[in-house]
């Protein structure tokens, strides 16, 4: 007779793995790695392959020879880390920065917290603001699109239109003269612009994002209110004096918004659980997105803005919890 | 004016004035709190383990400063060296608690015990208990999942990995009882240390009928009673199929370990027993 | 317009712990749960904001006109040193209960050097006034408190998670503690 | 020895005698070193003014005036003379437009208003990024250097607003106000170049034609 | 206890910074270069020795009430010292390392020591105790220091090690101070561990 | 739209592959070990003793206390033995044994088929029956039925709801009793219906059985106040806190029962076995049992004797697959695994299921990347990951802030969780433990 398993219930199992998560996200940025490599060529993939392979490798290593535990590379996480910290730097950047920025991003970012799943901020973004303040002439060369399919180092460089547009600003320019010497915003929506490699192609980025709702990877609800937040405060300062501060649709289309709020705010282990939660967080990176955008020194404020509500995380989960069963005693009537 | 000496008014203005001040108020807002707790507290070992059923050490000290009466109080931890100095800082006295130790009632070892069933469930005696009562035969023996090991903080216990049972160092076990908490079947139990950390005790909890029991463990008691008629001291009760050994009454003499049938009773630290003396050992006949 | 750039920079650019090192001894020692991270945080505001009135009365009133300015560490310590022992003694008597929540937290603040650095940092201000160093201390000590709440529910967190045995306990605070700064570099340049 | 009671008399008494002997000390000390502070002081001034106008052999110290900029600052003008004659002017400058607000330059400029050299004096700029001022402009290499430049000949704002000079890398800001501070110094220098303190009437009539 | 243990404690075993945590202010505030990191570890020194010595010299005359105060007013005396005579006779590292100087007052690691050492023990093991911890506090800081110098733009004191292009500017900065205080913390735990 | 509950909820593959099977007798054992704990509350105390002789029917162990239950003889014979065996809680426990011959029933009961609709007991006389019978809940909690039906003083019931949702996958004893017995269940309805003193009934179906739903509604028209529910197909939509919210849209608060929201709920099964008792005096002791699996050659619903073995039913079902991995007493998601398929049936028994190997194994445990998925489909509105958390880690107090009591067991967090973490094996854990804290702060 056959030896019976007991267990306790439930005895099965959605299907559902860390794995085929991860594989989703990496297969919903495709799009976005296409779109770079059109407008950056060689660079791009350089940038890309340099990236996830040493996340992946120090991942391994530190398992490995530090933590000494079994490898767990194969879930795709570190491959994910290392394809958005690709996808958040230019693609002119030496291989050696590449490599500090993938070992502070696995190293500090992750494996010191003890791993995937554990830690506290994204890592992705810890490898880019560590070298973005560490390395600020590197970490602002952006390569102009279509100019550089096969240079690399040497690749001629420009502004991105949100540098443009903060050193004009605090030129004394206004914002109309400034729009002019910026791409159009249906260029901006396909990609046309200067960037990292990952944040120029917005319609690429869009068609990720459909591809994870569709498969439940995600849930819309940080991305909708990062963007539509973004939308509303830079809105309102745009009203309130349009020669100041540019409007809601410059400031979704360009620099990592969309990549922030599709890719990297979405990030599971380092956004709040609760459905109010991650609304919460996504005001919160919406609004000190704008801030520093507007009155910050960095043209740029995604990053940040995602670090520093990740910082907020484990507060919100304690205080703002999933909406109980029986908290409202009637809810009698409609519905 | 010369500057040292504002210097030396100014500080030595503030300097009076913050005397007087603390002075005043302090006797003014006085509030007395017992200075012999912080005392105790000093004396106990810091190890905030609950074994003493208070919720750390400092809630220790304060029950024993608070109580008259502190002979239910004990430290494990510390022993009876840690409440005698206790007890010296409050002039109370403490009845020496016998020393104890914890021993593993179960021997069902791999080969023992043959296994039923495969258990899938996560790795946790209490989780398994739940769901039923083993994967062996025998419903109250050892899951082999180390709760108890867990428990302990005095890295007093492991798992044995060949037998599939927890294993007690008894140099490093303080008694606390963290694992006789822990363990969902009580197979854990503490005891007296005895002399020269000698114990006789049944390593069974199984309270099957003598036929099951033998089925499902070749080592368990099967409640035959030979033990019990062995024992000149009657410290052996049996209740629901199942021996057991009253530490208070045992005198160590031995007589019942050789009587049982499969071995349940075990011997811990004896020297090995020379063939056919049937003496009682010397230092235990009082 | 001046007093809310004060209030940003206070809490946000210039944070009194993340990005110029005050404080950081209770930082890290009472962050280990968030219920006492806001006990400090009431204490040292409270401690602060008396603290930097009674110091800018004393520089204003006694240094500056003797002309005895080097004596300010000698008496602004002295002066915090017996407010905290003060507030603590009548706390204790006064409203037990508040004292539970800060009085244990009080005698750490005498060693906090935030309180001395904000009091010392408020006199540098142009043009300072009462109401302008008030604000000021208010606001790093809600800077203070900022940071300390957030970390302390990073570390609660923390708790709850499997940090690999060398890094637990200091290590990761500290590593926390530098990227929580490193993200709040990003309000640089807003004032 | 035994313990000394917390009574009344004993707490004021030992607080007073401590804080006296600590005052006595302090007070000593003070004296001792206030000398000495001053001569620090003084010596890093001079220090300064011989770096950016160096060949002086008078005090320029004693024959220090201020000057209020438009801006409202108070700068300090040292006049280096070598022989009586004027040989340039160390003019401590300052603007709040550093990234992290107040910069304070010393600014070495011939009669002429060319500059000679400066220093920074003080700054809360970011280590690594601001801080390379101090020897930036100073280095010949591609535009950066504004020694022997000249503020009205010369577009001495940096290149991104259409200047001459090459901003630090990704510190514009720092180089901005840099150039800020120069400008405050050598703008004042001229409005007034007319009606300077009397002491050193003759001497800029000499030098002062552009 | 011995006097030499007395003395090295502070090196390894209760160093102030490693395994204490205290005075993490300065640690972390002035360590942006080796020199600045040594310079304030020996301003520390000097105070914790003369406060250990006056502090066990007049420990029995000063009533429990006030022995806070009176303590600090003996630790302030001796940092306005320091401060002034930094001041006079190396005004550049008076300017680097600024508001902490006034800060050794409230410096946990001083008063701590007054406290749990100094006012118990004799002025000889006083001295030595304030000497070992004084230095080990300071050697700790020279470390962290040169730590981050190298790390932060290729230097050590001063001195070129690899070209500053390959510096990373986050640890002369905030973020960097604590990152690397907090390696090194692991570091050093886990050396404790295998030794 | 169809209507379901608020929060949460998965839909796990249904294969329910003895739908439309038309319920079959099990021939009667050779041998019977009826437990003599078979409901949640105190076990029966037993009356029999080894050696007497008893009827199809006849009371074996009577209730000891309210809430408990009388227990009945499924079969005629002799008393072998009352002695321990191993049930299917994993443990052993006291059952009475029957060594069977003849069939000779009690002769009170009417073994007549017919419909009898005619309700003749007042209300107290029925809640009376309702417990003599020994009716539980056949829905799966075994809760004395009786007990539901008498509503505290001060509260007061305004409607009940049928439990026909049967939303574990695999099973279908409901489904085909509402086939079969639909008129039975309409008239049981009624006896509830005076029972508990409300002129409104719903009975709530999902959608995945639209026969069954046909079938009830035709039959509905002929009984006042019974209405049928479609429900959208979603697990746990048949749990009662779940089924109260879809049908009637009230949530029942934090620790409260049905009736704080003027509600009772009882299975279809409870309802036909009250039906049997009310009107035919026929006492509960057999009941419908589900034997399926993915290999099972001959997926069935068999009208089994309480106390019967497992293995019978598996062999009249075609026998036990090469390749079974578990065999689960109840559905997938809340079943419980046995450890013998030795053991006997019992009231609260609605499904054998068995299992392959490779589908009973579980997934690798990894760790938890905070993906949220366990939150957003706890039908409590619980945060999972955090319970299992600290249950582990013996924070107990947390987990009793983090409502830990409130969960249902429904596992459906385990099920969704891609890192397969065992979330409600801990939470389990710590319900157990939250509990006794709760309970010795009480007293
Ligand atoms: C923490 C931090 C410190 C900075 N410090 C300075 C600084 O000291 N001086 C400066 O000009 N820019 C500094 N910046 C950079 C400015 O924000 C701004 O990006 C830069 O001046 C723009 O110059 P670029 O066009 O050369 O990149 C700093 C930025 C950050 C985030
Ligand atoms: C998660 C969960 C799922 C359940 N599913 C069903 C079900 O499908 N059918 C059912 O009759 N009872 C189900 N129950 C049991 C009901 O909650 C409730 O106990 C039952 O409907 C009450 O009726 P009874 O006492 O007549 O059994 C479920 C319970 C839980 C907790
Ligand atoms: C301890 C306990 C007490 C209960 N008391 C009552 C009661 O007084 N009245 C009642 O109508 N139901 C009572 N119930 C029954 C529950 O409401 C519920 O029907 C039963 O637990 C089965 O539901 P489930 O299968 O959904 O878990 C009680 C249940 C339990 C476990
Ligand atoms: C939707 C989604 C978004 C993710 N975004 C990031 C990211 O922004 N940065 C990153 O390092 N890893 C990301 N990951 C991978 C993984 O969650 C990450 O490595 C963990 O934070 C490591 O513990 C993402 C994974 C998913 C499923
Ligand atoms: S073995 Fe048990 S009693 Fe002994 S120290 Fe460990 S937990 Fe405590
Ligand atoms: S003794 Fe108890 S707790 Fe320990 S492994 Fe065995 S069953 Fe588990
Ligand atoms: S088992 Fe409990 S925690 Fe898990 S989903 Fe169901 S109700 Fe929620
Ligand atoms: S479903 Fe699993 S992995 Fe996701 S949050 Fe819950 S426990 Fe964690
Ligand atoms: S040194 Fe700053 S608080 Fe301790």
């Amino acid at each position: 007779m056959n030896t019976l398993t007991v267990s306790p219930s439930p005895h099965v199992h959605s299907g559902d793995s860390v794995k085929k998560n991860m594989y989703g996200v990496i297969i919903a940025l495709l799009p976005a790695l296409a779109a770079s490599v059109y407008y950056f060529g060689l660079g791009a993939l350089i940038v890309t392959m340099a990236a996830v392979i040493s996340c992946v490798f120090f991942e391994w290593a530190i398992q490995k020879y530090l933590l000494k535990t079994n490898p767990t590379v194969l879930d795709g996480s570190a491959a994910l880390t290392g394809l958005l910290l690709a996808f958040n730097m230019p693609t002119n950047l030496p291989i050696w920065i590449i490599i500090i920025g993938s070992l502070v991003a696995i190293g500090i970012g992750k494996m010191s917290f003890g791993g995937l799943g554990n830690n506290i901020f994204n890592p992705a973004l810890v490898g880019r603001v560590f070298l973005l303040i560490s390395f600020p002439v590197q970490m602002t060369l952006w390569p102009k699109p279509s100019e550089n399919m096969t240079n690399y180092l040497d690749a001629t460089t420009g502004a991105t239109p949100l540098s443009v547009m903060k050193e004009g600003l605090a030129n004394g320019e206004s914002v109309s003269s400034l729009m002019a010497k910026i791409p159009s915003l249906s260029e901006l929506f396909f990609g046309n612009l200067g960037g990292s490699a990952g944040e120029v192609a917005a319609v690429a980025l869009l068609i990720g994002l459909v591809y994870m709702l569709i498969r439940k990877i995600i849930t819309w609800h940080i991305p909708v209110s990062i963007i539509a937040t973004v939308a509303v405060f830079s809105g309102i300062l745009n009203l309130a004096s349009p020669e100041q501060f540019a409007g809601p649709l410059f400031h979704i289309l360009t620099g990592g918004l969309m990549l922030g709020a599709i890719f990297m705010a979405t990030d599971y282990v380092s956004s709040p659980m609760a459905n109010k939660g991650m609304i919460i967080f996504g005001i919160g990176i919406g609004v000190i997105t704008v801030v520093i955008r507007v009155f910050g020194a960095y043209p740029e404020g995604v990053s940040f803005a995602i670090l520093i509500m990740n910082g907020f995380v484990p507060l919100i989960d304690k205080y703002v919890k999933p909406k109980r069963f029986g908290e409202v005693v009637k809810t009698a009537g409609k519905k | 004016m010369n500057v040292v000496l504002i210097t030396i008014i100014s500080l030595g203005v503030l300097g009076t004035l913050a005397a007087i001040i603390l002075y005043f108020v302090a006797q003014k807002f006085k509030v007395f709190e017992d200075p012999r707790i912080d005392q105790v507290e000093e004396v106990l070992p810091a190890a905030n383990c609950g074994g003493c059923g208070f919720p750390g050490c400092r809630a220790f000290a304060e029950a024993m400063v608070k109580s008259d009466d502190i002979s239910d109080l004990n430290c494990p931890v510390g022993g009876a060296e840690t409440m005698s100095a206790a007890a010296g800082i409050l002039g109370k006295e403490v009845a020496a608690a016998a020393p104890t130790v914890a021993v593993v009632r179960c021997n069902g070892t791999c080969d023992n015990r043959p296994k039923v069933t495969n258990y899938d469930g996560a790795t946790s005696c209490t989780i398994a208990s739940s769901l039923y009562g083993g994967d062996t035969g025998c419903s109250d023996g050892c899951y082999g999942l180390g709760e108890c090991v867990d428990a302990c903080n005095f890295d007093a216990m492991y798992m044995d990995e060949k037998t599939g049972l927890p294993v007690i160092i008894e140099d490093n076990c303080v008694s606390c009882g963290a694992c006789v908490d822990a363990c969902p079947k009580d197979i854990i139990e503490l005891r007296k240390k005895g002399p020269k950390s000698r114990r006789i005790f049944v390593s069974c909890v199984n309270k099957d009928k003598g036929a099951p029991a033998k089925k499902a463990c070749s080592v368990a008691c099967i409640s035959c009673k030979k033990c019990q008629k062995a024992c000149p001291f009657e410290a052996i009760t049996i209740e629901n199929n199942l021996a057991y050994i009253h530490d208070d009454k045992c005198k160590l003499c031995r007589k019942c370990v050789s009587e049982c049938p499969t071995n349940a009773i075990h011997e811990l630290n004896f020297p090995p027993k020379k063939p056919k003396v049937e003496k009682v050992v010397p230092e235990n006949a009082e | 317009m001046e007093y809310v750039l004060i209030v940003i920079s206070a809490i946000f650019v210039n944070n009194i712990v993340l990005s110029q090192f005050l404080g950081i001894c209770p930082f890290l020692g009472v962050s280990k749960k968030i219920s006492t991270g806001i006990g400090m945080t009431g204490a040292v505001t409270f401690v602060m904001v008396i603290a930097t009135i009674v110091t800018f009365f004393i520089q204003k009133a006694v240094l500056e006109p003797f002309g005895v300015e080097y004596l300010q560490t000698i008496t602004f310590i002295l002066v915090i040193a017996s407010l905290v022992q003060l507030v603590e003694i009548i706390l204790k008597k006064v409203s037990p209960p508040l004292y539970q929540a800060l009085g244990v937290f009080l005698p750490l603040i005498t060693t906090n050097c935030a309180i001395l650095g904000v009091a010392i940092l408020a006199l540098g201000l142009e043009d300072t006034n009462i109401v302008k160093s008030v604000v000021f201390a208010m606001s790093h000590a809600v800077g203070f408190g900022l940071a300390l709440v957030t970390f302390a529910g990073i570390r609660e967190q923390l708790d709850l998670m499997d940090v690999p045995k060398g890094m637990r306990g200091t290590p990761i605070a500290l590593v926390v503690a530098g990227l929580l700064a490193l993200a709040f570099m990003g309000f640089a340049g807003i004032v | 020895m035994a313990k000394t009671e917390s009574t009344l008399k004993n707490m004021v008494l030992t607080l007073l005698v401590i804080t006296g002997v600590a005052g006595a000390s302090l007070g000593f000390m003070f004296e001792l070193t206030k000398g000495p502070i001053e001569a620090a002081k003084k010596a890093k001034q001079q220090a300064a003014i011989t770096e950016v106008v160096p060949g002086f052999n008078n005090n320029p110290a004693d024959e220090v005036y201020e000057l209020k900029s438009k801006e409202g600052f108070d700068l300090k003008f040292f006049p280096a003379k070598k022989d009586g004659k004027l040989i340039g002017i160390a003019i401590e400058s300052m603007t709040t437009k550093g990234f992290s607000g107040k910069i304070k330059v010393m600014v070495g400029l011939k009669p002429d208003g060319t500059i000679i050299n400066y220093q920074i004096l003080e700054h809360k700029e970011t280590p690594g990024l601001g801080t390379k001022m101090a020897d930036w402009f100073k280095t010949d290499k591609g535009n950066q250097s504004v020694l022997g430049k000249h503020p009205k000949n010369n577009n001495l704002t940096v290149s991104k607003d259409g200047g001459e000079v090459d901003a630090i890398t990704a510190a514009t800001i720092s180089s901005r106000a840099f150039l800020d501070a120069v400008r405050v110094a050598f703008e004042t220098y001229n409005e007034n170049k007319d009606n300077q303190p009397v002491a050193d009437n003759t001497s800029v009539e000499e030098g002062g034609s552009l | 206890m011995n006097q030499w243990n007395n003395f090295s404690k502070g090196f390894f075993k209760e160093n102030a910074v490693f395994t204490l945590l205290l005075g993490m202010c300065p640690t972390l505030g002035v360590t942006s270069s080796a020199f600045d990191g040594l310079g304030m570890g020996l301003a520390t020194t000097f105070v914790l020795v003369m406060a250990n010595l006056v502090i066990a010299l007049i420990k029995n005359l000063i009533p429990d009430k006030v022995r806070i105060p009176a303590f600090i007013v003996v630790i302030a005396t001796f940092v306005t010292i320091v401060e002034m005579t930094m001041q006079a006779y190396l005004p550049d590292l008076f300017e680097s390392l600024g508001l902490f100087i006034p800060l050794i007052v409230v410096n946990c690691l001083v008063l701590g020591r007054a406290e749990a050492f100094a006012s118990k023990n004799n002025i000889g093991s006083s001295i030595i105790d304030g000497l070992g911890m004084g230095l080990g506090f300071a050697m700790a800081l020279t470390i962290l220091g040169a730590l981050r110098e190298i790390l932060g733009s290729g230097k050590v004191f001063g001195t070129m090690i690899f070209p500053e292009d390959y510096g990373m500017l986050v640890f002369v900065l905030a973020p960097g101070a604590f990152i690397a205080l907090g390696y090194l913390i692991a570091f050093i735990n886990h050396v404790k561990k295998e030794a | 739209m169809l209507k379901t509950f608020s929060l949460g909820g998965v839909h796990p593959a249904e294969n329910k592959f003895s739908a439309g099977k038309k319920i079959e007798t099990l021939p009667v054992p050779e041998q019977v070990s009826v437990p003599i704990a078979q409901h949640i509350g105190a076990p029966s105390e037993p009356v029999v003793k080894k050696g007497d002789e008893v009827k199809v029917g006849q009371l074996i162990a009577k209730s000891t206390g309210f809430v408990s239950t009388n227990i009945h003889s499924p079969v005629s014979g002799k008393v072998f033995k009352v002695d321990d065996i191993l049930d299917a809680s994993g443990y052993k426990r006291k059952a009475i044994i029957i060594k069977v011959e003849g069939d000779e029933w009690d002769e009170n009961i009417n073994r007549n088929a017919d419909l009898v609709t005619d309700i003749t007991l007042s209300k107290e006389e029925i809640v009376k029956k309702v417990g003599e019978a020994g009716i539980v809940g056949l829905g799966g909690a075994t809760f004395p039925a009786h007990v539901k039906l008498s509503v505290p003083p001060g509260k007061t019931c305004d409607v009940l709801i049928l439990n026909a949702v049967e939303c574990e996958p695999y099973l279908t004893s409901d489904h085909q009793l509402m086939m079969e017995k639909g008129e039975e269940i309409m008239v049981g309805t009624q006896i509830l219906m005076k029972a508990l003193d409300v002129t409104k009934a719903i009975i709530g179906i999902e959608n995945n059985k639209k026969d069954a739903i046909d079938h009830m509604s035709n039959l509905a028209q002929k009984y006042d106040g019974i209405t049928i529910e479609a429900l959208k197909v979603q697990y746990p939509q048949g749990g009662e806190k779940q089924l109260i919210d879809a049908c009637i849209q009230r949530q029942i608060p934090s620790g409260k029962l049905p009736i704080e929201v003027g509600a009772v709920v009882q299975n279809v099964g409870t309802t036909y076995a009250v039906y049997e008792a009310v009107q035919k005096n026929k006492p509960l002791f057999e009941r419908i049992v589900t034997v399926t699996g993915k290999s099972v050659s001959k997926p069935s619903n068999f009208l089994t004797r309480v106390g019967t073995p497992v293995s019978a039913l598996i062999n009249a079902a075609g026998g036990l697959p090469e390749d079974t991995g578990k065999v689960i007493g109840g559905g997938p998601m809340m079943g419980k695994a046995l450890s013998s398929i030795e053991v006997p049936v019992t009231k609260g028994s609605s499904g054998i299921l068995i299992m392959p190997d490779k589908i009973a194994k579980r997934g690798t445990m990894e760790p938890c990347i905070r993906c949220s998925k366990c939150v957003s489909v706890c039908p409590m509105g619980l945060s999972p990951y955090l319970l299992m958390t600290v249950s582990d880690k013996a924070i107990w107090d947390r987990a009793e802030e983090e409502k830990i009591m409130d969960c249902i067991e429904c596992g459906s967090c385990s099920y969704t969780c891609p890192a397969s973490r065992p979330l409600l094996d801990y939470i389990r854990l710590g319900k157990g433990k939250v509990g006794n804290i709760m309970r010795s702060r009480n007293k």
